[in-house]
């Protein structure tokens, strides 16, 4: 490289082809500003210009595979970061390996993509389901008293999520009465609510049923056959804010999310949410923070290694912790996982609001949260 | 028509028409470019391009096997294709990277599709073709379900990655120069990669020669008559159950053979790439573009429609940044919706070359 | 044997017969009531699509994947009305509730009109009896529209508010019916008779099927079939847009996959009924909402294949489904 | 000597309606027997009973001494009953010389050949395009069919049967709709395939001129039951026949 | 002319690149049964179409009583009093005899009257009202066509090849039916069966490549052999 040569960052998202398109929008401005606010507005990183080059992987893998092996081959990217699904980020782990690159994983959040199927070039700074999942089970303050039903879709996601839920409630005392799993697109819920009621109304306590679902409303048929007349509450974890409309049903409800604009509490979160709305007319969403999160990774990366030979970069980041929309997030050295804040919510309405609002309760710290370790990349 | 003096007619038969030689000549184009793509295209995205248009050519043929000759409208070609690239690619990661995993996995693999295609071709090629339509893709629809719930196995949604044997790796030395580094020809190193490439280009080669080879021997007319007229193929003395349950065999089978390249080739299985109604939308419109019933229509189409999903995008974007000062043109033309471009082009490609760009070639120049 | 179980209503017993074979594998009352209240609702909802598909597929012989996006542009215009009249929706007075949802079925069912108008004139009209050309020029269309609901609405889920009126369920002891869903059922009640009506006490259904084998032969007896098709896949995707507005409603977040999503089971819908007749898919729509939630309760892991199943035997069974209009 | 083709009893009913009914016959190989009768007397579902078109709902169809009455209309057009159709029923989008020639690999069993040498379909082509000739079809070979005008869609229609070779021809009103000066070509084919005399033909015709100048032989065909059997002067001479067929002294309600 | 119930003047037509109709003018005068005759291809059924609005001439005129009917829609056409039979008989196969009928009939009921005379002149009709209409025999469908041309009372039906593959006792009835139907309503009618024609012609126009070559009386034709001759290229008479 000469002084002249910007330094590129390619950014392989799925920009066409699936409605998650929306969210890798999200990502790449938080991206954007994450850099912006990282350089001061110069997008300098020691005196060498960022270019950031988008790459489509139109949610197939294949597609995926290919754009990143140019971004990685052709384009010199020296780091890319993506993708928006988690299968088309586990078709693009072995390209990082091939390359010798560092390939930065946001916002998918699959546990696996940091597992014995990853690769030490794989760094993750989204969340992954069993923060999620834990997060969640502490929301609910688990005891002897607690009973809880969960209603999770058939599918690895579904079904890993709960596991690791279940293991959080380990030890709590709490019993898990009932664990129910409907097809992905289920649009019926009707008799899965007469199982869930049926499994929990008789119990002596506080009754919860854990909604963990993507991408179907099955809160609304919930609260609508209410639940409270055999004292059962409904309880699940935060979502991006157009979705959140839906909860307007359930004041009240507690759940733990990954991030809403108003609750961190620090600097940069202020900055983010005062240029979105300068830029967009509205408040950043989950995977804004995101991608600034990546952002800001990789600017402090970058500033702090004396090269930026691969090697060089991946034992700076190993361990790294640095400061985000979020607070601080550390790069766990053995997989390389971000380790990060979680938030514990209250629902409250406003009808000014188009969601409803998840207040907070309290912030969930990552020491609180036990994340299997997905691979070992030191061995 | 004058019953004239033409004892040796048929001749006009016998001479190839402009538009056919055209045909061929594209195809041809395509294949030596495809022979030496590593050579002449060294960008990475092109070798990925490059391979997978081989790998869908067998697949688009295959499917024209049944759409274009036979008139069989059936949506779970991806499901045999699919079912020829999970069979590989479980095996593969079950037993590490080895030919005998390949082999294996993959004869599993197409042994599966095979019976399944019976199982469903004499259930229901007798009901109306429609029918038939509906069976195919509640079946490919079961199979997705079905890879997606049994994930320890299949990996689920997200698919799973696993290793190939290690002359496909792009750190094997294919030739070794005197320094022990890689040996290059044309300045392309000779590694893993390259003869991963011609693995891939001289299977699909082998199997589309099969194809060409069908369609030409008596088989290929009695479908196509099939197609035309059930009632009259029968009458004149073909089965034509047993007759379309054999296609639909053979398509299944070849789709899933081309699967087993596609899992050695890309090293990372999942629904995306191997059995989603995605793959099976591109297929039909692969085929339609090139022209059904043509075979070699798919070498048309297949092209086109890659180099439109590779590269269409870019197109637009240039021309998006060049209407920049035009109100509402730039939005419409914005990259993200290149798909919506790629629809209205197909809409007007069935409504005015309903046979397509090899078929419309095709039948200029003959009457 | 047999001609006293047409007697007593042929095929349209095996609905009752699933009830009760329900009800002693479900044994306990409420919960039978609640599911079969339930399935019924669905089913009318599902009828309500299924009944512009098997108009223009059954009696058109027109195969119209682009039925999926009707559903799709009916739910979103009907969400972005519904949002507009946000104040309206939430007011105390069910009359004000009516209007804002009243509009949105309303805008939405027009919408669902004059798309069919234009998708009648430039989609389909050139391949009118081109099986294979109808699929594909109506999969590009599909394309079209969901790009361009992606273009309008963007990706992103997009929640749908229920009128006050009609959210929350009726609770009478253990059984909870949706009130939304009652609603569902009395509309494609009313849908139902209408179109029963139209198409068996007057000449319509006799001309369409007509005009479909031999359009000149119509015009020469002195009909404007042109007219007549037009108005027909005018209500198909009309009805198709009603169904995707009653469906935003019910399903409150929804996406632009979701008339795809449901493609499929409207289609099993209409091939168990049997091409052209709209009992047919009243039939096939409330035998599949039943059995869904039979299923989905009794056994939950069935719940995925049961549509499937359900085709697979019937198809068998009878391939031309259970009560078709228009025979070989 | 065995009849080559015999029907037994045979008899086939839609819903209440018996289209033919118990009609036992049999035709010797080196005759031509036409088949008359009324619209709607059962002569074309007749002949789908035979061909396999149909099942029957009762009696047997024998071919030589072999039952063929489960067979599919494959295995029947195997076993060498041919026939072509009242409507023409071709293969539209296929050349004619393709048409010709399907039949042509039909009868030899090349069909399920996938692999084949090109020699071999040479010969195929060249047997087909004799046939061509010999219904002067030549010229239009590389015509696909659906752009034939109609007498030579009949021609061809009657080609392919030829091709075919069957034992036992059927002729389901080979001239309907031709003009009086393309009419000849197909009545001059029957007549050479009549010279074969280990070929059986039968022919459903109303034309009386026609019935007169081929007929060995007529069959009678009236509310699907046989009436009459026997030699041309003979038939057409009984009042029976007259009334129902020709109307000629008739009660005309009779006629239908 | 006054007696004129359709009149074409120079009427061509194109189907597609070809030019089929080059010119063709006639009367029809009201009243009776007009045969056009021709041999296969000379354009007959292609003038009765263009009649119908079904093919449009390109040049030229037809004009029914005082209505210029040559750009009319085809329904609108029919809905003046004109039925047509076309060559194919235009059954639709999929509906029952009875629902095929009462297509035919403007207001959707039945004339008891009328439909009592339809099923005298075709039995088969009355037998078969409820099958649906492909399981005819060919010669019922033939009938079925006729039948709805005459299901109501129309100023003018157009008849192309009514005969073919018809019994001859079938033949027989209708050249009766005919007879009486003419009574109030013309009939144009297209035929190769000479006898038919003769038996019930009143005028007679012969087309051939599209032109009219002869019109005139019936009785003049049918005497004249060598006018036959020239005019269909063989005798007609001596055919049947
Ligand atoms: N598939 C069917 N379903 C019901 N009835 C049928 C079917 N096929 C034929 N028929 C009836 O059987 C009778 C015999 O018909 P067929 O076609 O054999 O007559 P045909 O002798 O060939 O008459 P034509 O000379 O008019 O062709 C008719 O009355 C017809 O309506
Ligand atoms: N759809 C068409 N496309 C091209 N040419 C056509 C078409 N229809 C008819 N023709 C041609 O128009 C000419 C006149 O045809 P028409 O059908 O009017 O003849 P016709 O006198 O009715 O003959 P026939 O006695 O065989 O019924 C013929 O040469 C025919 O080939
Ligand atoms: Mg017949
Ligand atoms: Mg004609």
């Amino acid at each position: 490289y000469t002084q002249e040569d910007p330094v590129k960052i390619a950014l392989v998202h799925g920009l066409s082809g699936s409605p998650l398109e929306a969210y890798s929008k999200q990502t790449t401005n938080g991206f954007n500003l994450g850099l912006e606010y990282a350089t001061k507005g110069t997008m300098e990183i020691k005196g060498r210009k960022i270019e950031v080059i988008e790459k489509d992987t139109q949610f197939k893998p294949d597609v995926a595979r290919s754009v990143l092996a140019e971004a990685y081959g052709d384009d010199e990217a020296l780091i890319a970061v993506g993708g928006t699904s988690s299968g088309v980020t586990t078709a693009m782990l072995p390209i990082a390996q091939e390359y010798e690159k560092i390939l930065l994983v946001e916002p998918a959040v699959a546990d696996s993509l940091t597992g014995p199927d990853s690769n030490r070039y794989v760094f993750k700074t989204s969340r992954n389901s069993s923060m999620d999942t834990q997060a969640q089970a502490l929301a609910l303050s688990p005891d002897e008293n607690l009973f809880v039903a969960t209603l999770a879709q058939d599918y690895a996601f579904g079904r890993d999520g709960i596991s690791s839920f279940k293991r959080a409630l380990e030890g709590t005392g709490a019993t898990l009465v009932a664990e129910e799993y409907v097809p992905q697109q289920t649009t019926d819920f009707t008799a899965t609510i007469e199982r869930l009621f049926n499994a929990l109304k008789d119990k002596e306590g506080r009754k919860v049923i854990y909604i963990y679902v993507a991408g179907i409303d099955a809160m609304t048929p919930l609260a609508s056959a209410d639940p409270a007349r055999y004292g059962i509450e409904l309880s699940t974890g935060g979502n991006i804010l157009p979705a959140m409309a839906s909860y307007k049903q359930v004041p009240g409800m507690e759940g733990s999310i990954y991030y809403y604009y108003e609750a961190p509490k620090n600097e940069i979160n202020d900055w983010l949410v005062k240029a979105h709305q300068e830029k967009f007319g509205s408040p950043p969403d989950f995977f804004t923070a995101g991608g600034m999160a990546a952002a800001l990774a990789i600017v402090k990366a970058l500033e702090t290694a004396e090269d930026w030979d691969t090697e060089t970069l991946i034992s700076t980041m190993e361990g790294m912790s640095w400061e985000t929309p979020k607070g601080t997030m550390t790069f766990r050295p053995e997989d390389h996982q971000a380790l990060q804040s979680m938030y514990h919510f209250k629902i409250k309405v406003d009808d000014n609001v188009a969601w409803a609002i998840p207040e907070l309760v309290r912030e969930i710290k990552p020491e609180e949260m036990d994340i299997p370790i997905g691979r070992n990349n030191q061995e | 028509m004058s019953v004239a003096t033409s004892s040796h007619s048929g001749t006009s038969e016998r001479r190839v028409p402009a538009g056919r030689l055209a045909v061929y000549a594209i195809a041809l184009a395509i294949g030596l470019c495809l022979a030496f793509a590593p050579f002449l295209f060294t960008d990475v995205r092109a070798q990925e391009v490059a391979a997978r248009i081989c790998i869908f050519i067998v697949l688009v043929a295959s499917y024209d096997l049944l759409i274009g000759y036979t008139g069989i409208v059936s949506f779970a070609h991806t499901m045999f294709f699919g079912l020829g690239a999970y069979g590989t690619a479980m095996v593969l990661k079950a037993w590490g990277p080895g030919w005998d995993a390949i082999i294996v996995g993959g004869a599993v693999g197409v042994a599966a599709a095979f019976v399944l295609a019976v199982l469903i071709g004499l259930l229901s090629l007798r009901v109306k073709a429609i029918f038939f339509a509906m069976v195919t893709l509640a079946a490919a629809s079961v199979m997705l379900v079905l890879a997606s719930q049994l994930s320890d196995f299949t990996g689920g949604e997200d698919g799973f990655t696993y290793q190939v044997p290690r002359l496909f790796s792009p750190a094997m030395k294919l030739f070794e120069d005197a320094d022990g580094k890689v040996a290059r020809l044309f300045g392309v190193a000779l590694n893993g990669k390259v003869a991963a490439y011609y693995f891939v280009f001289l299977s699909s080669l082998v199997l589309f020669l099969v194809m060409l080879r069908i369609v030409a021997s008596p088989m290929g007319t009695v479908l196509e008559a099939v197609r035309e007229n059930e009632m009259r193929a029968e009458a004149i003395g073909y089965r034509v159950v047993a007759y379309r349950t054999a296609i639909f065999c053979i398509a299944a089978v070849i789709a899933a053979l081309a699967g087993v390249v596609r899992a050695v080739w890309l090293k990372y299985v999942g629904p995306e790439v191997a059995l989603s109604f995605g793959i099976m939308i591109d297929i039909l419109l692969m085929v339609v573009i090139g022209g059904m019933g043509t075979i070699y229509g798919a070498v048309i189409g297949v092209v086109v429609m890659s180099l439109a999903q590779f590269y269409l995008k870019d197109l637009m974007e240039v021309a998006a940044g060049a209407t920049s000062g035009i109100p509402l043109l730039p939005d419409l033309l914005n990259p993200d919706r290149w798909l919506l471009w790629l629809g209205v082009l197909f809409i007007l490609l069935v409504y005015f070359f309903p046979a397509g760009i090899a078929g419309t070639l095709m039948k200029k120049g003959s009457h | 044997m047999n001609a006293t179980l047409e007697r007593f209503g042929g095929v349209y017993l095996i609905p009752v017969f699933l009830a009760i074979v329900a009800f002693a594998m479900i044994g306990s009352p409420s919960t039978w009531v609640t599911l079969t209240a339930a399935g019924l609702a669905m089913g009318m909802m599902i009828f309500l699509m299924a009944s512009g598909l098997s108009l223009v597929f059954g009696l058109m012989d027109v195969l119209n994947f682009g039925h999926s996006a009707f559903v799709t542009f009916g739910a979103f215009i009907a969400a972005t009305v519904l949002a507009a009249m946000a104040s309206w929706l939430s007011a105390d007075s069910a009359v004000l509730n009516m209007i804002a949802l009243a509009a949105a079925i309303g805008a939405a069912t027009a919408f669902g009109a004059v798309a069919g108008w234009f998708f009648e004139r430039v989609i389909v009209k050139p391949v009118y009896k081109d099986h294979l050309r109808q699929i594909l020029i109506t999969m590009g269309a599909l394309i079209v529209a969901e790009q361009l609901i992606l273009a309008i609405w963007g990706g992103v889920p997009i929640a749908v508010a229920r009128p006050a009126f009609l959210s929350g369920s009726i609770i009478i002891g253990d059984v909870a019916i949706e009130t939304y869903r009652i609603f569902a059922l009395l509309l494609g009640l009313a849908v139902f008779v209408v179109l029963y009506y139209a198409l068996n006490r007057t000449r319509i259904g006799l001309l369409i099927r007509a005009g479909v084998e031999n359009r000149e032969m119509v015009e020469s007896l002195g009909f404007r079939i042109d007219r007549l098709f037009i108005g027909v896949f005018m209500a198909g995707s009309a009805l198709a847009a009603m169904g995707g507005a009653m469906w935003a409603g019910y399903q409150s977040l929804i996406t632009p996959a979701l008339g795809q999503e449901l493609l499929i089971l409207v289609f099993i819908v209409v091939i168990i009924g049997g091409l052209g007749s709209i009992e047919g898919s009243l039939l096939g729509a409330i035998l599949v909402g039943l059995l869904t939630n039979y299923v989905a309760f009794l056994f939950p892991k069935l719940s995925l294949a049961s549509n499937m199943l359900l085709m697979m035997v019937v198809l068998l069974w009878r391939p031309y489904g259970l009560k078709p209009a228009v025979k070989g | 000597m065995t009849p080559s083709l015999r029907t037994e009893n045979l008899t086939i009913r839609f819903g209440g309606h018996v289209a033919v009914n118990g009609v036992t016959c049999a035709f010797r190989a080196g005759e031509l027997t036409v088949i008359v009768g009324p619209n709607g007397a059962g002569k074309t579902t007749w002949f789908n009973l035979v061909s396999g078109q149909l099942r029957p709902s009762e009696g047997k169809v024998f071919k030589g001494d072999r039952e063929i009455s489960g067979l599919s209309p494959s295995a029947r057009a195997k076993a060498g009953i041919g026939r072509a159709f009242q409507l023409t029923n071709l293969f539209p989008k296929l050349s004619v010389l393709e048409n010709v020639r399907l039949a042509v690999q039909a009868r030899r069993g090349d069909g399920p050949r996938i692999f084949t040498r090109a020699a071999s379909l040479t010969r195929l082509r060249d047997e087909a395009q004799g046939y061509l000739e010999s219904a002067r079809l030549a010229d239009v070979a590389g015509y696909p069919a659906s752009a034939l005008p109609h007498g030579d869609q009949r021609k061809l229609e009657v080609a392919m049967l030829i091709a075919m070779q069957p034992d036992v021809f059927m002729f389901d009103e080979p001239t309907a709709g031709m003009s009086v000066d393309e009419a000849p070509v197909i009545l001059d084919l029957i007549a050479s395939i009549k010279k074969d005399t280990s070929r059986t033909i039968l022919l459903v015709e109303h034309k009386m001129d026609v019935v007169r100048a081929l007929a060995d032989r007529i069959v009678v065909l009236h509310n699907g039951e046989l009436v009459a059997d026997g030699k041309p002067d003979e038939v057409m001479a009984l009042p029976q026949v007259r009334e129902i067929y020709l109307g000629v002294g008739a009660d005309e309600e009779e006629a239908a | 002319m006054s007696g004129a119930i359709l009149r074409l003047d120079d009427v061509h037509t194109d189907i597609a690149q070809y030019h089929i109709l080059h010119g063709i003018s006639m009367n029809v005068p009201e009243g009776g049964v007009h045969v056009l005759l021709g041999r296969n291809g000379a354009g007959k059924t292609t003038t009765l179409r263009t009649v119908m609005g079904l093919w449009r001439a390109r040049k030229g005129a037809v004009v029914f009583r005082h209505h210029d009917i040559t750009a009319m829609p085809t329904p609108d056409i029919a809905r003046l009093g004109i039925a047509y039979v076309p060559e194919n008989m235009g059954i639709f196969g999929g509906l029952t005899v009875e629902e095929n009928m009462r297509l035919a009939s403007t207001s959707g009921r039945f004339d008891d009257d009328r439909l009592g005379r339809v099923f005298a002149l075709f039995p088969a009709m009355e037998k078969f009202w409820t099958k649906q209409a492909f399981a005819l025999s060919g010669g019922q469908k033939q009938m079925l066509a006729i039948s709805r041309a005459i299901i109501e009372r129309r100023e003018l039906i157009l008849i192309d090849e009514p005969t073919k593959g018809l019994a001859p006792a079938i033949i027989r009835n209708m050249i009766t039916a005919f007879r009486e139907i003419a009574e109030e309503t013309t009939i144009l009618l297209v035929e190769q069966n000479f006898l038919f024609a003769r038996s019930l012609g009143r005028g007679v126009a012969v087309i051939d490549d599209g032109r009219i070559v002869h019109s005139g009386g019936m009785a003049e034709l049918a005497g004249d052999e060598a006018l036959q001759t020239r005019l269909l290229s063989l005798s007609l008479a001596e055919h049947q």
